[in-house]
């Protein structure tokens, strides 16, 4: 067999002008490949630091004065030493995220799974989360916080609304998305609506679904947010909407920043989570998250 | 009742449908019939024009003929994915969503489930747990040749594995009607012909009907009693051949002179199909 | 019994009548469990109590019991805790030499409220104009930013905020004294409450005032330590600015209240203001002002003694 | 050949028991048929109607007062009445959502074709479209408004802001989950960037770039309320939001719910359009879209 | 200079590698050389094992053994979608990139374009307007017998019309070196005859080079002047039959005792393949 005979793996250097393309090929390759995987870890670093940087010389070079634009460092400063009060508004802000999130997931997969089990019902009641979706928050917040005695059930509701409808839209779409023929194959085996849903279209839905959730983290934080906002919580155990609010009108805009920041970067940290679990429950099958050769 | 006297003659004229000699191997009951099905799509391309046929129970018929010519569509239209634009398709005994076996044309895997799990689905849909039933996937993985590749997912597989994969998925609940579109089409004659044989060795245990899509003459002689020889635009039935060999049919009989004749009639059959 | 109070912001030197009176058991004394609700920019208590969800409201001024006069809302004005009204227009120092020259002023800032409420008025009466109006989005940093513009504000609270990070003093011009004349800080009740429990009414606006005199004149702490509870944000410093600002500018104890007591209210003043704003246009005319308000419970003096005591006045 | 013989259609009437089977299935697919084909449209207007049926009862039964939620015949009426007022101030607002959806298109799909250029690039600048999709819009509104001097300009960035993220986002997505044979199949080609870009992944893209852009158009729309919010602009020539903002101080409660059913109206619009849209670009291909049989 | 000379008769090794008789029918210059080329998955699955080809300029050469053999990821290597795990693959002239027509196992058309649009590609990825190689477009699709589906859409076509598009794709700008796996499995006998025939007269007429992978050991071995019999687990080459009968091929050859001896040879050689 011709593997025992061509044992010398690195082989023969015949035909030096050919050879040397391929390992030139190779070598890039190779180089490419190294700085790829410190890049990976590097670049973004990079890209932050130079961010820093390039707003403290905006700050310095146009004179912004602190209560416009703070400096990184002063911000930094402020974060560090409003840590207690800050960290303490987090919490709640990103509790209230999380339980809007969840409930979004809930609500928006729910609607979904209803929409797509009946064309008609799709058709009588999508036009009213739409509906949903496009209200200003601010304008029905009254009518929420009226009929909801509950401050922190209402601030959900409010979240929810900002956050359901990227999860509803995109799962709809998953859902309908299923390939035809194993739908087919379902029909034959006598697949229940319920299997059908359960084994075939929920998976097919999966990356359309986790591409709505990635959306949805922010818009419930920022949900949390405005519900803060709208509910208007002051006081001990109130949120970043507050600390932003106040702190504003005080005209503490290192304090802002450091809490627009803190929002920022567990935006990005939400986003992050959302993206890693995408990764791992798609890696094994899905397009978007195969690692390809070449 | 003498509108049930017509009817009845009527379907002895399906029956004994197509253009040639309906045999003595078609023996059980009547299981489903397709009177003069069509079915035209986009409004303006026949692809099955006036198909009449009736199966038996305990048939193996294939269905013979040039790309286009409307095989796959005929299978759906059984199979009930589609439905006829004029014409009948009767069920003997209810059995029309029951107890059936199907292999497509694609491979159709899911691939967000392991080969197992992909043939375990069948069981699965019958709300069996896959503790229950693994002896029988696995056992249908080894008849195709992929009991190592159980927890393989499928673009993991070459395109002949994942054929294989769905073959095994149709069998493995050993259904009574088996519908197969090309289902070896992607295999080296050899493996085709352990499947070939494997099959029939199935058949013959579990005593099903099978439809089954090849282009292969030697195949479909070897394999079935009844070869439904096809043509293109507008896909049509023009000749039935019957092949009498008696079950069990094995290695002996694809050197037999009666195979080789039978291959020659099916192989005129479709060159008439194919009108060269 | 427990009674609700919504404030229109975030806790503040501000509201220390009422949290005085809270926190020393004013209200407590009168039988009234009196829980403060604050408000902010997106916050809406008004709604909350005409839905029945607090009991007690507070309202910058007049304008609004006049929209609801008009939309047949069943809403009263009960007290009036400050004389004039604190709002105020800031400009960059020297910017202007006369409030007659803020119409030349390319960019005022001024809240959404205050745009349906003062500005309108301003228009009319000193020639402002719709365009020259900026967002006002608590935020003081873009009026710091540009020497040309102007902003809204209390003159308890921002003109601190401004000299503190700005770094300068800013002209300030004090809405009352150019004949904005309505009264402040009112404290509004549904018709219903005051048909059913007038002695929460009169437990409310004799406390409230009863607060105030303590918080200007007595010792503060009680009422700024539930201020600082309650709002974390807030500073002594800020603090004692605004009360300084309130007695210098004489916002709740001045004119009537030296009288009648803080709280006061004045048929004829609010009729005058009215007037005014019927002849800005802001409101309709023709509305039986005197639904909207009663003096039953502002004017009897409850604050006097108390004030008395604390300043020998 | 069979069919000649076989030519009387509505063919024997064999087997009565099999035969009424299959007739009781013909039927009740016909019933369905046509039932479909009513309720497409009466039930959708049913349920309209019976929504504000129960809307009109739960303000009798409950005595609520017209200046918390008006009846919904007086908002009709002042949806009547104020028609020229409200539908002027819709024009411009819409004349928002439009720009900034056109805007947010492009530069979501503009930044998600950069982001799927190089992986590198995308991590380090991704978490930046998170930190603005993360950023509430009344927090950094005055700094946008010190530095941009047209309000017009202001407001679009404002409602950009709100509305790209589900462009951008899914349309990443769907770059990302072109088919890999077909990828292969245009690497062998020798494509370049630009035409696998053009040819094959924004073509795969399609159906999920639509379906952010549904989602992008009611937050464009909400993002032109909220930027005229903060943009605040007075008098002649604004918007709904300063519709609702003006009615609601003015206590004028059922002009704000005209304002706010002609938001919802308009998103629902939007919505059904973009939803055409999307059928008529996938109709012939894509699942999601196709109409089958069974 | 020495070091040279000793890769030069490795080279040779490689050339006159695989099991069996190296023929006179390959004379065209070295086009690609696989050196000890291994392909392992998922680190354990041997795909291919050590194996070493070269493909002259004008070759046809056939790529016969199992499913799952390693057929399909050999042309992937040659095709360059993916890299050696270890061995080398040397193109002379700078081949590699350049001007190829490919036939995937499965068809890979887009489905959002219709077939002449799909066949369009290659040209489209060239530069090429649709009006400027309209010609070509429609006689590639003619000579799969597709030009009445031209403006079909992928979903509206049978299986082997599908492949038949792939087909006609790889072909329309009538590369030098075309890849093709498995492109007529889906196709019925005598469409498949005729469509060998097609490759040899365009293959005679622009001179290209083919690497095929098929299952049929006639089909090998009326197209291919090399057979390269591969087995499985791990991959790797066990012969290489040399089919050194001239070209033209016709339906004659066919029938020619040659053509029987060299399938038995084939066949002898795939059974070896799958070792039974
Ligand atoms: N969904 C569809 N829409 C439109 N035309 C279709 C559709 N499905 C099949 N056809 C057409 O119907 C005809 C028959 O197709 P069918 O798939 O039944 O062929 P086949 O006999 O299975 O061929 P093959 O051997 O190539 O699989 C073809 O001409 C095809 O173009
Ligand atoms: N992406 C992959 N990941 C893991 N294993 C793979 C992958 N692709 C192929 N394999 C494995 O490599 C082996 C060879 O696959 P290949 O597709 O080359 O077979 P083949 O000879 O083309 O077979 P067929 O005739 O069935 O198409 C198989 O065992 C398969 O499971
Ligand atoms: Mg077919
Ligand atoms: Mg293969």
């Amino acid at each position: 067999m011709a593997e025992t005979r061509m044992a010398e793996t690195e082989a023969p250097k015949t035909r030096p002008g050919t050879k040397r393309i391929i390992d030139r090929e190779e070598a890039a390759r190779a180089r490419r490949r190294r700085i790829e995987s410190i890049g990976r870890w590097t670049l973004p670093l990079v890209v932050l630091v130079l961010m820093i940087v390039l707003w403290d010389r905006i700050c310095v070079w146009n004179d912004i004065p602190k209560y416009i634009l703070p400096r990184p460092g002063l911000v930094a400063e402020t974060l560090w030493n409003d840590a207690p009060i800050l960290f303490k508004a987090l919490l709640i802000t990103l509790r209230t995220t999380i339980l809007a999130l969840l409930v979004a997931v809930i609500g928006g997969v729910g609607l979904a799974v209803l929409f797509t089990q009946s064309k008609l019902f799709e058709m009588s009641f999508y036009p009213y989360a739409v509906v949903l979706q496009v209200t200003p928050i601010v304008a029905i917040a009254p009518l929420i916080f009226i009929y909801i005695s509950s401050k922190i059930v209402g601030m959900l509701l409010c979240a929810w609304i900002v956050a359901f409808f990227p999860v509803l839209s995109n799962t709809t779409l998953g859902l309908n998305s299923a390939d035809h023929n194993l739908r087919d194959l379902f029909n034959i085996y006598g697949a229940t609506r319920w299997q059908r849903l359960r084994y075939l279209q929920l998976p097919s839905a999966l990356p359309y679904f986790l591409g709505g959730l990635r959306i949805a983290g922010g818009l419930a934080l920022i949900g949390a947010v405005v519900a803060e906002y709208v509910a208007g919580t002051g006081g001990v155990g109130s949120g970043l909407a507050f600390t932003i609010l106040e702190s504003s009108y005080r005209l503490n805009i290192p304090r802002v920043f450091a809490a627009l920041i803190l929002i920022a970067a567990t935006g990005v940290v939400i986003f992050m989570a959302l993206s890693l679990l995408s990764h791992l429950l798609l890696r094994k099958w899905h397009e978007s998250a195969l690692k390809r050769e070449s | 009742m003498s509108l049930e006297g017509t009817d009845v003659a009527a379907t002895d004229a399906v029956t004994k449908g197509g253009a040639t000699n309906e045999d003595g191997t078609s023996e059980g009951a009547p299981l489903l019939t397709l009177s003069d099905v069509s079915k035209v799509f986009n409004g303006d391309l026949v692809a099955l024009n006036g198909m009449s046929l009736q199966v038996r129970a305990g048939d193996f018929v294939s269905l013979l003929g040039p790309s286009g010519c409307g095989k796959s569509t005929a299978l759906r239209l059984i199979a009930g994915l589609s439905h006829p634009t004029s014409g009948k398709i009767d069920w003997t005994g209810g059995q029309g969503a029951g107890d059936l076996g199907v292999v497509f044309q694609e491979p159709t895997l899911m691939p967000w489930a392991t080969v197992a799990q992909n043939v375990w689905l069948p069981w699965r849909l019958r709300g069996k747990s896959y503790a229950s039933v693994k002896d029988k996937v696995l056992e249908a993985l080894a008849l195709v040749g992929l009991e190592k590749f159980a927890g393989s997912y499928p673009r993991e597989l070459s395109g002949g594995m994942k054929m294989r994969v769905s073959i095994a998925r149709s069998l493995v609940t050993n259904p009574r009607l088996i519908l197969m579109d090309e289902p070896f089409a992607a295999l080296d004659e050899i493996t085709r012909h352990k499947l070939n044989n494997d099959l029939l060795a199935l058949r013959a245990k579990i005593g099903c009907t099978i439809i089954f899509v090849t282009h292969s003459v030697f195949e479909s002689v070897f394999l079935s009693n009844r070869i439904v020889v096809m043509a293109a635009r507008p896909g049509r039935v023009i000749h039935e051949v019957a092949v009498d060999a008696p079950y069990p049919r094995d290695e002996e009989f694809r050197t037999s002179s009666a195979y080789a004749a039978h291959c020659r009639a099916a192989s005129d059959a479709l060159h008439d199909a194919i009108g060269d | 019994d427990k009674v609700s109070f919504g404030t229109n912001w975030l806790p503040e030197a501000e509201h220390g009548g009422y949290y005085q009176a809270v926190a020393d058991g004013t209200y407590a004394k009168c039988g009234l469990d009196v829980t403060i609700v604050p408000g902010g920019p997106q916050v809406n208590n008004r709604a909350m109590m005409m839905a029945g969800r607090l009991t007690f409201n507070m309202d910058g001024n007049f304008l609004q019991p006049f929209q609801a006069l008009k939309e047949g809302i069943p809403l009263v004005v009960v007290a009036a805790d400050f004389q004039k009204d604190p709002q105020i227009l800031m400009t960059h120092p020297g910017r202007l030499k006369d409030f007659k020259e803020m119409k030349t002023l390319p960019k005022i800032f001024v809240g959404d409220n205050a745009y349906q409420s003062l500005y309108q008025w301003l228009e009319q009466a000193y020639g402002l104009k719709a365009s020259q109006r900026a967002v006002y989005t608590f935020n003081a940093a873009p009026f710091i930013a540009d020497k040309n513009s102007a902003q809204q504000g209390y003159v308890t609270s921002e003109p601190y905020a401004v000299e503190k990070q700005g770094g300068f003093k800013p002209d300030v011009y004090l809405m009352a004294d150019l004949g904005w004349n309505t009264p402040a800080t009112l404290v509004e009740a549904m018709q219903s409450t005051l048909d059913k429990h007038p002695a929460w009414v009169k437990c409310f606006v004799e406390g409230s005032a009863i607060g105030w005199a303590n918080y200007l004149y007595g010792d503060p702490s009680k009422g700024n330590a539930a201020i600082l509870k309650a709002n974390p944000e807030m500073t002594q410093d800020q603090i004692d600015y605004s009360i300084k600002a309130m007695k210098d500018h004489g916002i709740v104890d001045s004119g009537l209240s030296l009288k009648e007591g803080i709280g006061a209210m004045s048929a004829d003043q609010i009729k005058s203001f009215y007037e005014k704003m019927v002849k800005s246009g802001v409101v309709d005319k023709g509305l039986d002002i005197s639904k909207v308000f009663t003096t039953k419970y502002s004017n009897s003096g409850a604050s006097l003694p108390v004030k008395k005591k604390l300043t020998d006045k």
